[in-house]
């Protein structure tokens, strides 16, 4: 991989000093973001850190506890959930998840009970998040054993969707999917969860076009894909999303199961599920910071404004939100080696020398972030029901992303503009992915790419246009290029969107140790 | 080449050879008693000579088959009853000039992709200004109203929304079509719509990529619109629509 | 997964769900009563939910059709007959050491691509030194002698020379099968041997492709081997029958 | 294309003293059968000549007239047909068919008619000789006025065949495809034609996998072609086989009805029909000449190597074979501009880095035979039931086809494994072809090769041991060498194989004015 991009990539001859202005660029318009962040928090962070305490359940009804014990607080949010969960175990001498339960129950309010020692109550905070991190490094270190052990693919590893709706057939077609070549399993979610203020709770069968993440369903899956990575000698992966309503809480669920990687984008939930700005951006953040604690490799979403706007004209706007996705994520302390830049293969297949313009973003893309493994999307938007041509735009796709070396290969199916995939889509994908690398391992080595040639020229052109982007966000803040519809052709107002009610100013002595324990001191600096 | 004779029946490569391929999965493990299950399967399906060309064990019990076949089905065109929408699409222009001088007021359209859907490139392919394949979507029209409410939106908010707005015609996607929640989510539209008794003053319209006319007109609906749908065509059907039902008394008026 | 349950439906990604795709061209130019003829005509294979996903005119008055639909019918394993060729396949070794023990002389076969058939590369991967798969071919085994006619061999020729190399065994390779050639080819070889009064004396065996044991044994062969054949599954069947013959006294011998 | 091949062939750093080697050999391995050619005839040789002389028609049997006339003929055919023909119109005359007809009879026997005067008969043969190029040339410049007028289009040509085995469904099937794009329809030819020793005549509707080559045939085929080039505006080309046991003949009737292609190799009808070496080796010649003054291209049929033999351990063999039907060809007067040298797409696809060989071989081929077009056959040896990955084996050879600038692209089929193609079959490979190339046209300019990458490396590495075939031929002689097995993996005895009992020394006063004429003084040297 690395002498591959070292191949191609070179001939593009960039301009290493745009590139710095990028990240510059970049940096500034986080900062802005960030200094916002630290004084704020949300009814889903309040929640993530009530999971990380340990509570779990739901009432009677189904709703789940930690939504209970943040809806009840209400006003008292700003403090922190933590201040109020461990003043009353230090008061009530109980557990966490009865202490919720009580809450639940209307037999205890967690505002009215006596305010007990505050040395005691940070002991006790700290203790359980100090339990919550050994927890996530536990799982962390189990996967990095497994992994030693039982080895992985060369990259780019092959990702495939199961979305049956039923997490019991979803294990089924993941195993089926593992045996076939896949390294990568996303279960993707059920249409309406991401706006689901809450998680759903224990194993599901009716999902719509996707199954519910929800934190039994995350363990039924890794138990069968570690029978089947067993079988395999091969680790095989597990994601999930980390997107909507509930990022910081699933990103959490997502460490404690042990999953792998998780789609996370800093503007995702904005743009395409008209989720609140100011609230995305926060969650994002705490959603991270566990992501990198966990050692998740995170996806981002760039690929998605390629379903809205204009592959070709709106190429720029991929590469200025990777560095801006980059700088967050660095930010909330991920390592490079997590960071799964999201792009794709989507301009119109009429386009002439359309296969040169794929080439010349994957390689930019691929040169740009060096050391990050960089998630690559397969064409969908001009798929039509013509599965014998669609299983072909899926060729050409394999054949880019290994001659540029991505690392995770999402896999395009032939029945994309039909139906979720059918298990034996999902083998079509396979074979041809396998297909395709197999023949063309190493031709990224045999070429030098002209740099006078259309596809140099090309990625010049469409770094030159993100740097101008970034810039002028730089100059105008990123809520006001929300507004202005600067990314997926979308405009979103800083104060639009779902969820803006559950954004809460942090109190001067708001209290969340398990943030503390993730920061370590380094509040996103 | 049908003028001729109107049974039709698959093409080859040959008139009436009958060829057609199919593919599916069964669960069972691949072998001889699978590849014979496959065959059973095409027989019963009508194709004679069932082949199977190709089959794959995709493990957990399940094998793929792609098959061959001659089909001893034929169709008679002459029976087959093909809901068509209108006769004649008019352009922007004639729209705009036909709602000035037939009904003499502005169209006030309300659309939304319904439900959990949030597919929301098709509902602005039609409503949007920069339309669709080179074709202005409505708001471009100078005698449209048009209220695009976007994605997820509950079917009570459309309901309430269209009463508020005087909606002369209500526009719905559905393109998320697993387990028929889009059949689901239509079916209930139409129900709330009759039960606050404003069904019969709307024109109401479903599009999206699994989306036929007929199936709308079963669902309920005044029409429906599929895959390629231009505005000029949906805007051609509505205002005909309204003048239509002004001619004939058929909606009471405001 | 049938042990369960002998009665299966196609699978798309789900239990039962009944999901088959196809494709067919239908000699009607395409539009929406091409697209219906489509659907009626998947209908009549018995797919509910018929839908079109694809249609492309191909000009010629000719359209082509993807389409997906659930099958409402379902297949009972248990009802099945699969004909098996036999219980075990012997190695190289295994069947010389058979011969020499149970037959006590060389096995002679004979073998031709038929009529105008000039495909002999599945003819030479049962019979020539190299084999097919890494597994040596018949002219390998010390215990056989082989004849291989090669290509566009006439029947006639082919009985001729049979009868005079004394074959126990004849092998014939039919790939080119348009028109259904290859059955009116096999079934006049069998007529002929039939005629010459030699049919009983010979294990008669054909191969290919499209061939699979039912359909030549249909047609009046001992056994037939399709794709993926392999040279020690044919020798153990010459052999294994040959013996069988000997022991119920089957074949007159010579 | 030359911008492409040049691009990608320079990098291939070949050894321009090893290519002069190669064209050397094979000019020493053609001059010795070239020697054998001139002293002999054939049957299908001396038909030809009367047909071109005006002799189509059959008698009631359906038997042709040139056939009767040349099996009469017996021993005397040593002197030519044409002398006994002329000679018998000068006598009698009538007309060549009525002669033809009145032998046929049994009316006339030529050997017993009185001799005219030697020069009357020679003015009569080469006045009927002339009158013959006429005809071809008449149609050669048809053809070049429409191209003119209507245009073709760029390179790769889109080649697809039809074989229904009814000229009248091969029709409509073949409109079909020039609508969706094909470039050149070939009509396949029946199984078992190629060893009858005459053609049939008359438009045919019963053939098996092909229809059979008549001269009706061709004229219906003609006649709709044009239709659809005018309607299109591109000129679509026809093409028929000339291979078999009456290689000149069907070459004349091409010539006659205006075809733009014959399928024409020196040695195919040797290695894959079983036909004698020396009936074959004289026919190619006489039908080389003809398809030289009707402009045809010819295609060479090297690909057929492939099938038989590997493609990775006998990519050497089609090399040296291409560089002996070059020169048969440019001795029999055909121009470079003509020569559609024949190689094939057939590694396994389990080959790791399998694109790299094929990419090899087909740069290859483009960089030793500059100025020719080249035609680049499909993938079929490795096709199995799956329609999909098979139709993904054909957009790499369609990738591989415009990367490396092939001239004439036959289209793979996804169902090469199961039937001929379906009209539908057609449809999808067309849309293949265009789609891939239109998206990569200009890939080839892209890049350099590494001169010291796999590519190149293989590239001169098969040639090398071309090069060594050819001096080891040399040796040998092609008789040999085909005894052998040298080609193919193909076992062929010189006086093995059918036909031979056509084959005639030519007696010191051989007479052939169409011969002499298309020869123009100029005998293969
Ligand atoms: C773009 C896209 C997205 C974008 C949507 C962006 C947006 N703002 O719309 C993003 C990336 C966000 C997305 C997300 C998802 N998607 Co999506 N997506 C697509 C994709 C690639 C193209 C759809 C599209 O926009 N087509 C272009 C438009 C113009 O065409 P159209 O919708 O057919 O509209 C035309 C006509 O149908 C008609 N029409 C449509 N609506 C209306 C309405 C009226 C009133 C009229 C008159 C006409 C009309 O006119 C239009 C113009 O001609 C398709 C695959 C494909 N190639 O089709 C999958 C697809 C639709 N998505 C699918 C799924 C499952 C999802 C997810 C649910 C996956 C998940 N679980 O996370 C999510 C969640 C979305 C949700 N909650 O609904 C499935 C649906 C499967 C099914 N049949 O049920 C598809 C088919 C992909 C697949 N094979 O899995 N998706
Ligand atoms: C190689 C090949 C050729 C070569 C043949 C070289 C040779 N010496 O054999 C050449 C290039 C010469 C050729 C020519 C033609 N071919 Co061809 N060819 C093929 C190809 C690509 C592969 C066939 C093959 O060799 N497979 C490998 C062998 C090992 O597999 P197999 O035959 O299945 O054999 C195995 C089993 O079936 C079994 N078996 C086979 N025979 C026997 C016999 C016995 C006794 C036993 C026990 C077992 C057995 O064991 C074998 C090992 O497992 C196929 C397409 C494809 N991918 O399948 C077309 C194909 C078979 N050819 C086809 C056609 C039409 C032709 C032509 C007639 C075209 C023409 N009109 O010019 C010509 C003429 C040939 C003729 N007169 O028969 C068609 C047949 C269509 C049909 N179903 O009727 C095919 C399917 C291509 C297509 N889609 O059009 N062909
Ligand atoms: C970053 C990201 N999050 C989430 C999703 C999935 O959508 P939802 O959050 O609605 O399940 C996507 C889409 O593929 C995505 O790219
Ligand atoms: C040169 C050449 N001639 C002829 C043929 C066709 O075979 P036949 O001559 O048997 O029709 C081929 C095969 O494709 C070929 O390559």
């Amino acid at each position: 991989m690395t002498e591959t991009c070292r191949g191609l990539a070179s001939g593009l001859r960039l301009d290493p000093g745009l590139v710095r202005e990028a990240r510059e660029d970049a940096r500034a318009i986080v900062d802005e973001v960030l200094a916002y962040v630290r004084e704020h928090t949300t009814t889903s962070m309040e929640r993530a850190a009530l999971r990380l305490a340990g509570v779990e359940e739901v009432d009677a009804e189904g709703t789940p506890l930690v939504n209970l014990v943040v809806d009840r607080l209400g006003d008292r949010l700003g403090h922190g959930a933590s201040y109020w969960l461990f003043n009353a175990v230090a008061v009530t001498g109980r557990e966490p998840e009865e202490v919720a339960r009580a809450v639940a129950e209307g037999e205890l309010d967690l505002g009215r009970l006596p305010a007990a020692d505050p040395a005691r109550v940070r002991q006790l905070g700290t203790g359980a998040a100090r339990l919550a991190m050994e927890a996530i490094d536990a799982r962390r270190r189990e996967r990095d054993v497994m992994v030693e052990r039982l080895g992985q693919s060369p990259s780019p590893w092959l990702y495939v969707i199961v979305a049956t709706g039923n997490i019991y057939e979803d294990v089924v077609q993941a195993r089926s999917a593992a045996r076939m070549g896949a390294d990568v399993i996303a279960v993707i979610r059920s249409t309406g969860q991401s706006l689901l203020d809450y998680v759903p709770h224990g194993a599901t069968t009716e999902g719509y076009a996707g199954t519910y993440a929800t934190q039994e369903n995350f363990r039924i899956m890794r138990r069968a894909l570690d029978e089947v990575s067993e079988e395999l000698g091969r680790y095989v992966r597990q994601v999930n999303y980390a997107s909507g309503l509930c990022m910081p809480e699933i990103a959490a669920m997502g460490a404690l199961e042990r999953l792998d990687m998780m789609l996370n984008d800093a503007m995702y939930g904005i743009l395409f599920r008209d989720i609140n700005p100011r609230r995305t951006l926060i969650d994002q953040y705490l959603s991270r910071r566990i992501s990198a604690r966990a050692g998740h490799i995170i996806n981002t979403g760039e690929d998605n404004y390629l379903t809205t706007d204009d592959a070709f004209t709106a190429a720029h706007t991929v590469i200025a939100s990777q560095f801006i996705n980059e700088e967050f994520a660095l930010r909330a302390g991920l390592a490079r080696e997590q960071l799964g830049l999201g792009h794709a293969f989507q301009m119109d297949p009429d386009l002439p020398d359309g296969l040169l313009h794929e080439i010349a973003q994957a390689a930019l893309v691929r040169a740009l972030f060096p050391g990050c493994p960089i998630k690559f999307m397969p064409p969908t938007k001009y798929k039509t029901g013509n599965i014998f041509r669609a299983h072909l735009q899926d060729g050409l796709f394999n054949l880019v992303g290994v001659l540029t070396g991505q690392g995770i290969q999402l896999l395009g199916m032939p029945t994309e503009a039909i139906h979720t995939p059918f298990v034996s889509d999902r083998y079509l994908a396979l074979e041809n992915a396998r297909y395709v690398m197999n023949n063309a391992r190493h031709l990224g080595e045999e070429f030098l790419l002209r740099p006078d040639g259309r596809i140099a020229r090309r990625a010049r052109e469409v770094l030159e246009r993100a740097v101008a982007m970034l810039r002028q966000i730089r100059d105008i803040g990123l809520w006001q290029a929300l507004e202005e519809g600067m990314f997926a052709a979308v405009r979103r107002d800083r104060d639009g969107g779902k969820g803006l009610e559950g954004v809460v100013a942090r109190e001067p002595d708001y209290y969340n140790p398990f943030l503390d324990e993730l920061e370590g001191g380094r509040c996103g600096a | 080449m049908h003028e001729a004779d109107p049974v039709v029946r698959p093409y080859g490569d040959r008139r009436d050879d009958g060829a057609v391929q199919v593919s599916f999965t069964l669960p069972v493990r691949a072998g001889e008693l699978a590849s014979e299950a496959a065959r059973a399967l095409m027989r019963k399906m009508g194709l004679a000579s069932p082949q199977v060309v190709f089959s794959r064990d995709l493990g957990e019990g399940l094998t793929f088959f792609v098959g061959y076949g001659r089909c001893t089905h034929q169709v008679d065109l002459a029976t087959l009853e093909v809901p068509r929408l209108q006769g004649e699409v008019m352009d922007f222009g004639a729209v705009n000039r036909f709602v000035r001088e037939r009904l003499g007021r502005k169209v006030v359209v309300v659309g939304a992709c319904t439900g959990t859907d949030a597919h929301t490139l098709g509902l602005d392919a039609i409503l949007s200004m920069k339309g669709f394949a080179g074709d202005y979507g409505l708001e471009r029209y100078p005698e449209f109203r048009v209220v695009n409410l976007g994605s997820q939106v509950p079917n009570e908010t459309l309901v309430a929304r269209a009463v508020e707005e005087g909606a002369d015609a209500i526009l719905v996607s559905q393109v998320v079509t697993m387990r028929d929640v889009h059949l689901a989510n239509l079916t209930r539209l139409a129900e709330l719509l009759e039960a606050e008794g404003v069904r019969e003053r709307v024109v109401l319209i479903a599009g999206g990529p699994r989306i036929s006319h007929e199936l709308a007109v079963e669902l309920g609906f005044d029409a429906g619109f599929g895959p390629g749908t231009t505005p000029s065509q949906v805007a051609s059907f509505i205002v005909k629509e309204l003048d239509r039902r002004r001619v004939t008394g058929f909606r009471d008026g405001r």
